[in-house]
């Protein structure tokens, strides 16, 4: 029963990849992603990697789908000419599905022949486990064993966020009109219900992350999630000039991350190491931080935000 | 028990199966979009079920990210059936 | 097996019933609104059902707790969803959008009355509604011809400012 | 056959599927849903890989693959920027339209 419900996924899986590249229309692609995200969590699930089900829920599941849908709808505004698909057959498609075909055999044949004396160093995390101050040894990979991984991803973000203010030029993307019926009051509802518990949420999760599945990106990602809704619905519109809040909430994970670890390396220890629980929480409330607010000027592209008028 | 769970999962990703061929058939955007509702709660239900059947507490805690979320992609899509460009520049 | 167990399961055959009769309702009712009636009405229920036997499952108040908190949040994204998408079906941009509302008949509703199956609406909605499913025809919204400029400025809801087309150089 | 199995043949398809739609697809935004696939397809294969002795999979890949996401998405995020600057400047936002000025 449980082989069958594996395969079944697997098959929606890929069914659902095949519809999104191969699909007539490109809306109905991004939906056909956005259900692949969701399928994807369920697998996470049977896969028992529950930290990765809770990411992909908060980012395939909340700013994947949004963030395409707006670019989408930025096309959209354009004229039905920018998102016309283009030509159902290229001639380069049956080739090509051949070669790929060719791909995933062997891919898959080689994968498959792989020795599964992989696991060296998650047996080395394994091992090390107790001696730390939190319990989720995902957590601690992240924050205590590759915390170089961790700092240079908040980095990436950053650059992401820089570089995408640098392509879209001082003028920045024309404004997409707020819907009308984002005023309406059971929207309100929504908001007033979801926004306090988003960051109710988010606490938890990087609370949770110490011990059980959960931490600073799957909290970071909720709270981002509150920040689009604020913004999609026009509580927050985009605005030429950053406030503090933005400014100092972009870059306060990069900063406390690399100031604890500088601190901890003129004390004598090894840089980026973390002198306990308190530190670990520390980093993570702060790239919490980041990670929102960068994920929420992304979206709502453009280099601040500020309280809209009310609809 | 186990059993009777993971077939009840088994049953909502066949339902799942059988809403898609409403994304794939449309005909209009708003038609995809509910399909694509009915996929929000179908999921939450088997992370549910999935939860109580492979003991992973943690999966209701994804089922509720889904059900927080799932409104974000309705929202965004509103402004799809007009979606005018006021042509302000930043 | 105990009387818990029993009781879960009960429920469990009946919220899968219920998801059932949501898809079913989603495949085969003939438009954009009783599809959405169909299906929030009965997935809720089936969501619903499905958390009472989980809690019953559980036998923790925590977890129930949790359950309780996902389905009144299911509810409230159901709702609100559910009511975003049939006003943005909708949309009198539809209309324009295709460009030629009122000449297709809905490929959907071919073998049932229109009017028949909307019971809850009036036959003018009805009406309306066929005629906008129509002006999407199967296939993709990509492929329709008509500016979206018209459509905004005849919706009478756009503000004053006249959308200017973007990407000119 | 084991669940990890069936979930290293998903994934290799879904790689594959990814692959074909970034060569092929003819709209960017397509091909930015492609790489996604890609990367969600690896992704998909280095857990699956990591839990094949059964029980919970190692630590190491998830960590990477939690890392991964959130690179994937602000990927995701500029490529739409850099999009939309490409359709201001060229009116265009596909790959396979026949190049006049040259």
């Amino acid at each position: 029963m449980s082989l069958a419900l594996d395969g079944l996924l697997a098959i929606a899986l890929v069914v659902l990849a095949l519809q999104v590249v191969a699909g007539a229309s490109l809306f109905r692609g991004i939906v056909m992603f956005v259900v692949f995200g969701l399928v994807m969590a369920l697998a996470w699930a049977r896969l028992r990697a529950p930290n990765l089900a809770l990411a992909e829920a908060a980012i395939g599941a909340g700013i994947s789908g949004a963030l395409l849908m707006l670019g989408y709808r930025r096309l959209r505004a354009a004229g039905p000419e920018a998102t016309r698909p283009g030509p159902r057959s290229s001639r380069l498609a049956a080739p090509l599905s051949l070669l790929v075909a060719g791909l995933v055999a062997s891919l898959g044949w080689t994968a498959l022949g792989l020795p599964e004396a992989l696991g060296a160093a998650g047996a080395a995390v394994v091992a090390a486990m107790p001696s730390q101050a939190v319990a989720n040894p995902v957590t601690a990979v992240l924050l205590v064993f590759r915390g170089y991984d961790t700092l240079l991803e908040l980095a990436v973000l950053l650059v992401a966020l820089a570089g995408a203010r640098a392509v879209e030029g001082p003028a920045g993307p024309a404004e997409l009109a707020t819907p009308t019926m984002t005023g309406l009051p059971i929207v309100g509802a929504l908001l007033a219900a979801l926004v306090p518990l988003s960051v109710l949420v988010a606490g938890y999760l990087v609370h949770a992350g110490g011990n059980a599945p959960g931490g600073a990106f799957q909290g970071g990602a909720v709270l981002a999630a509150a920040g689009v809704l604020l913004v999609l619905t026009g509580r927050l519109v985009p605005h030429p000039v950053p406030g503090p809040v933005e400014r100092w909430g972009a870059v306060l994970g990069l900063l406390v991350f690399s100031a604890l670890g500088l601190v901890m390396l003129a004390r004598g220890q090894g840089m980026l190491s973390m002198p306990g629980a308190w530190a670990i929480y520390l980093v993570e409330s702060a790239m919490l931080v980041s990670i929102a607010t960068t994920l929420v000027l992304l979206l709502g592209a453009a280099p601040g935000l500020r309280r809209g008028p009310l609809p | 028990m186990n059993t009777l769970l993971e077939g009840f999962a088994l049953f909502l990703l066949l339902n799942l199966g059988a809403g898609m061929i409403r994304v794939w058939r449309g005909p209009s955007p708003a038609d995809r979009m509910s399909a694509a509702l009915l996929f929000g709660s179908t999921t939450v239900a088997m992370l549910l079920v999935l939860a109580e059947a492979t003991g992973q507490p943690a999966l209701a805690d994804v089922a509720l990210l889904f059900v927080m979320l799932a409104a974000i992609l309705s929202v965004a899509f509103v402004g799809l059936a007009r979606g005018k460009s006021t042509g302000k520049r930043g | 097996m105990s009387i818990l167990q029993v009781a879960a399961t009960i429920l469990l055959v009946l919220g899968g019933f219920f998801y059932f009769a949501g898809t079913v309702g989603l495949l085969r009712f003939p438009d954009v609104h009783s599809r959405l009636h169909a299906l929030t009405k009965a997935d809720n229920l089936g969501l619903g059902l499905v958390c009472l036997a989980m809690a019953l499952l559980g036998g923790s108040w925590r977890g129930a707790a949790m359950l309780l908190v996902i389905w009144l949040l299911g509810l409230l994204a159901a709702t609100v969803s559910c009511h975003l998408v049939a006003q943005a079906a909708l949309e009198p941009a539809a209309a324009g959008d295709g460009g030629s509302g009122g000449e297709a008949i809905a490929p959907m509703g071919r073998s049932y009355g229109g009017a028949d199956a909307v019971t809850e609406a009036s036959a003018e909605e009805a009406d309306a509604t066929r005629r906008r499913t129509g002006a999407w025809p199967d296939g993709s919204i990509a492929e329709q011809p008509a500016p979206r400029r018209s459509a905004d400025t005849s919706s009478g809801a756009s503000p004053a400012d006249p959308p200017t087309p973007r990407g000119d150089p | 056959m084991s669940q990890a199995a069936i979930y290293v043949m998903a994934a290799a398809a879904v790689i594959g599927a990814g692959v074909y739609g970034l060569l092929v697809g003819g709209h960017l935004l397509r091909k930015l849903l492609a790489i996604n696939l890609l990367g969600s397809g690896v992704f998909l294969l280095l857990v699956a890989l990591a839990g094949r002795s059964g029980g919970a999979p190692d630590p190491v890949p998830q960590a990477l693959v939690i890392t991964g996401i959130v690179v994937a998405v602000s990927m995701t995020a500029f490529a739409l920027a850099l999009l939309d600057r490409l359709f201001r400047e060229t009116g265009q936002a596909r790959m396979d339209v026949a190049d006049d000025d040259d």
